[in-house]
């Protein structure tokens, strides 16, 4: 139905991106293949696929984290470009390396590109020196504790520890005073190491109650940058973004000019091309810093496409075959508000992973309710990955209609068999100063467990039938060598006060 | 027979008895707290119920892990615990001393904080469990002694495997 | 989370349109309350209100058409308001008229308009009055074959047979040459009868290959009348719309314009107030008559939604409080396009209704897809009510991506237990006339059986692996007698070939 | 044991036999008509299969109507006989001359518009049944004589229920 510049992409990632953008492809009239890990035979990207190709066991290292092997896949299928998706090996320099080595395009920036402005430390100088302000903080990374101790107290605390090795807030960690420093440096060092390889951190000043406000840029290989509005994601726990919106509460069109200008300048300087995303935060008097630019297709993404109407990943695949940019700056509109929660496996008190068997599953549909998930029913959520199952994302014509479509989405958004992170989403959403648009990256540790149990009487005795039916259904089956009459008669007595 | 079902600090007596089975839909006698109410359950599968009680409408959705009944209405979620009054009564009486850590889920030991004998605190770290790349911290769920500890560093773990023993 | 002028509102409906009025109110913070035969105890509209009341048994006649039973509900439980939905009374004055007298707002027209739009006669002689072009034809309803004989041969075959009483398609007959007049008429006759109860027909000229384009109107009790865009309707089987898109790929914005002044009089002509949709005829010169007005949401209306950004049952019930119309006419923009496919419980080839129980369900998702259904894993699908279960509504920046999105989630879709139009669907989505945009509403017929058969190997693998399967598990369950240790036997054996 | 599956003029002969079980596929060789292939199965429910041949990916729907397989793949849908290739043998030879048309779906006769004796052509209109608001024409599957009407104007009938005997 639809032409593209490319027969054949391959999609090295799995869950809900790898879908989303194979849905891309399958839009276009491109033919998707895809990787797996032994753990993943049975996932919905195998199945959404048209080709997959097994490449190792389950832990990330062995398979999605390969390059050799995902190389090999695309030269084997004979695929003319690879996406990386997000997370794995999106923000990792060598893939594109070995993408232009072998001539088969990348999906994204080049890998020049790609590794300045995965390098903070070197990002930071390309922007600073493109007249963009930065955070206070020191230019270099940092492996010693001696060191650490050193700058932190030249900043003054807090202080916050971050990877050098990449994004994602993992490895992140605020540090409120010197006495906690030797211990978050180490936990900082051994989770970047092992989310990154790279066990080295670095140091900046940490900004009270800042807003984490984005600007997403499309740049093509023709000189033509544009942005596309900015997205919010100050709910964030431990650094990991929870909820993102577009636009943010508190953006005038004044200031999102500026910082769309500002995204457009730090973007042009790392000769960065394809879909990225700049990251500022936001201090109380509106003034903007430089944190990083995400050298790839965000989590968040969907929230832009439903204010701008423009799907990035058909427009990432374009921008790759070398096409010019379909809009100008003056295509670009905001129309109404866009929200999205991640729905992560995890415990919605404790947030402890929660892997499992997803034994009942229904999603949320109707008007202004886009979902993107990689579970089904029947699905094992494995333990080896990341705890994102789905996202939500409701658009309104105004903000108030997307928060409520979105509290509604998520009551209908039933999953069963393991734990979400739904509940919690329903107490941001129902907590008045997210409501206001009056938040910041700390509001979440503010937000008090839900109270409510306008239902906890019917929830007793919804608890009570079904606990009865399985109480006769286990004796039925607990006694096979029983006369069958005499378990009759027991099942019957059950029967009378139950089932 | 009567159940006892608790979440927390609210605890309620239940007593069901099914009134009349019909093609869509089982009516209920229940009483609650000594309350009575009609209750037309209709199950959409054995643990999904659609619940009328006075033209009231619940679409409710329940899970059992391990003892408790995790019920979902609305994106409001209980945790009970539903026994037997008579079981009540039992149970009661062989409350032990000694709460045992199990693990939440599968994962890699990466870090044991405590020391055999050691006093902890409710809620004090006592490990480091990494899963789904996330390094979680297991925290004792109140004051006591670290009788037990059964894994070490570098140790693979299943749910349910037991980690430490708090006395 | 968000304020009403209505406390609470009676859904007097089921099905995928009562859903769809739920949500709006959840959205609104409106209690929902609904009604339901003895068959729909355990459908989704029950489960999704916030409170629920049986009004009779399974026949619509006996319940969902019984206008003291749900008046009573009303009453008994308080609602300010009733939403009709489509179908059922969505048409019938009977139910404003009863509204009227108790002092309950019904969400539509009030009786006198209704009844006025609804008498075709009336209609058509009202809007002629106004200035508005009508098809050839009479102004009288005919009951009698003689009289109906002498205007076809006055005006010509091919003529067209429609009911008075209704609209949706049922009772209507293309009448060819006179030989056929008979039996047609008399068929026409006995469905309007059983549809509407009333068995009065009336005749018009047949257009050759028109297509059947419709502007969505909003109307409020202060005089302000707004068009929200036409939809294009024209594929269509025994005049019941399939599918249908917004914009029409024939309508330019002069057109547009002319039509939307021309449903906007037609309305005001009628005293119509409240969403209703002007019905017109355009031939293939571009010239449009009007066919009649529908005195209701209509099933297509979330096509308009999704270029518009409006949410027309929200504005129904705001407008049926009394507010003035939020929008102007040139607050009403038109971006991208959409297309809905209707979804019926139907065999794709024959069109016969197919009832049972869907065992399995996966509804489509991902960008620019909405569904709305009425419909669940382990749903009886009732043999009493219209086979519409549900609706796949996409978005696209053109009418290019909306299509190969479209044709993306019927490939998602799957119900299993029923059979369903799907693949009838994907045929017109894939029929060359209709991807260019150049069909009428007789180009259905010219739709040729699918002969694809891409995967029919794959296919015939699948299914012996299931039916090996089975047959292992039926060779079990049938002997309960045998030693089980030659049973073991057996299976083995069996198994060495097979599952 | 093979299999002969078939829909509509394209006719296979398969034998499928799992080579290997594991955690989340079972390996079958699968021979179609002489040709071998190595197919891997990963059971989503025991009628959703999701498919690997030489790396294609297909996510397979199977439906069993009757002794018909409908079989649906990116939205084709194809409807199958599957038959042991050795009952084939015996049911090609019992072949009746009667077509007993049975109720598509469960519904209310409207009217016969035939009577018996008469003679009635390949998709000549044989009765009228209405079900969910629509009037549906039941035609004649083949040419032939209208041998027996088992039913009238105002029956009501479920799924399957005979209506007419054509000879």
């Amino acid at each position: 139905m639809a032409t593209s510049p490319f027969r054949k992409i391959l999609i090295a990632n799995r869950g809900e991106i790898a879908i989303r953008v194979m849905r891309a492809c399958r839009e276009l009239g491109i033919t998707a293949v895809t990787v797996y890990s032994e753990a993943d035979r049975a996932s919905k990207h195998v199945r959404y696929a048209d080709e997959a190709y097994e490449i190792g066991p389950p832990p990330s290292t062995e398979s999605y984290l390969r390059i050799d092997r995902i190389i090999d896949v695309a030269k084997i299928s004979g695929c003319q470009a690879i996406h990386p998706g997000y997370g794995f090996l999106a923000e990792n320099p060598e893939l594109p390396k070995a993408c232009e080595a072998e001539g088969i395009i990348f999906i994204g920036p080049d890998s020049k590109a790609m590794a300045l402005v995965g390098d903070k430390t070197q990002a930071r100088r390309t922007v600073e020196a493109a007249g963009i302000p930065i955070i206070p903080g020191i230019k270099e990374p940092i492996e010693d504790l001696k060191k650490a101790s050193e700058v932190a107290t030249r900043l003054g605390y807090p202080i916050l520890l971050k990877a050098a090795g990449g994004g994602g807030g993992k490895g992140m960690r605020v540090v409120e005073k010197e006495e906690e420093l030797k211990s978050s440096f180490e936990r900082a060092q051994s989770e970047a190491e092992s989310a990154f390889g790279n066990p080295a951190i670095y140091i900046e000043k940490f900004l009270i109650q800042p807003r984490h406000i984005e600007i997403q840029i499309l740049a093509d290989h023709h000189g033509n940058i544009i942005h596309l509005n900015e997205r919010e994601c100050s709910i964030q726990r431990r650094y990991q973004k929870l909820i993102e919106e577009s636009p943010s509460p508190i953006v005038d069109p004044d200031l999102r000019e500026k910082m769309g200008e500002a995204a457009k300048r730090a973007i042009r300087a790392s000769g960065y091309t394809n879909a990225g995303t700049v990251e500022f935060l936001v201090d109380q008097k509106k003034n903007f810093y430089f944190l990083e630019v995400n050298a790839r297709l965000q989590v968040e993404h969907p929230v832009t496409e439903l204010v701008t109407g423009v799907d990035l990943v058909k427009e990432q695949i374009r921008i790759a075959a070398g096409e010019p940019l379909r809009y100008a700056q003056d295509d670009i509109g905001l129309k109404g508000a866009a929200i999205e929660c991640r729905i992560s496996a995890e415990d919605p008190e404790t947030f402890l992973p929660s892997t499992g068997k997803i034994t009942e599953m229904i999603e949320p549909a109707g008007p202004g309710v886009r979902v993107e998930s990689g579970i089904y029913e029947g699905y094992e959520v494995p333990v080896y990955y990341d705890p994102l199952i789905a996202k939500v994302i409701t658009w309104g014509r105004d903000r108030k209609e997307a928060l409520s479509r979105m509290v509604r989405a998520l009551e209908e958004y039933r999953i069963k068999g393991i734990k979400t992170t739904i509940p919690f989403h329903k107490r941001i959403l129902n907590y008045p100063p997210f409501i206001e648009g009056n938040y910041h990256t700390q509001t979440i540790t503010e937000v008090e467990p839900s109270m409510e149990n306008h239902h906890i009487e019917i929830g007793a005795v919804a608890a009570t039938i079904v606990a009865m039916a399985e109480t006769r259904i286990s004796i039925q089956k607990a006694r096979p060598g029983i006369n069958p009459w005499k378990l009759s008669g027991r099942v019957n007595g059950l029967r009378g006060s139950g089932w | 027979m009567a159940y006892v079902v608790q979440a927390g600090e609210d605890r309620f007596k239940i007593e069901a008895k099914r009134l009349e089975a019909k093609p869509h839909e089982d009516i209920y006698e229940v009483e609650i707290d000594g309350r009575k109410m009609v209750v037309s359950i209709a199950r959409i599968s054995p643990t999904h119920l659609s619940i009328l009680v006075d033209n009231n409408s619940y679409d409710v959705e329940v899970e059992r892990f391990g003892n408790d009944y995790q019920v979902s209405i609305r994106g409001e979620v209980y945790n009970f615990q539903v026994r037997d009054e008579r079981e009540l009564v039992h149970t009661t009486h062989h409350e032990s001393g000694e709460s045992i850590i199990t693990a939440p889920m599968p994962g890699l030991v990466v870090d044991v904080v405590v020391e055999k004998g050691k006093e902890v605190k409710k809620k004090e770290k006592l490990l480091i469990l990494e899963a789904m790349k996330m390094q979680n911290e297991i925290r004792s769920p109140r004051d006591g002694k670290v009788i037990e500890i059964k894994v070490g560093p570098g140790d693979s773990v299943n749910t349910g495997d037991e980690l430490l023993v708090i006395g």
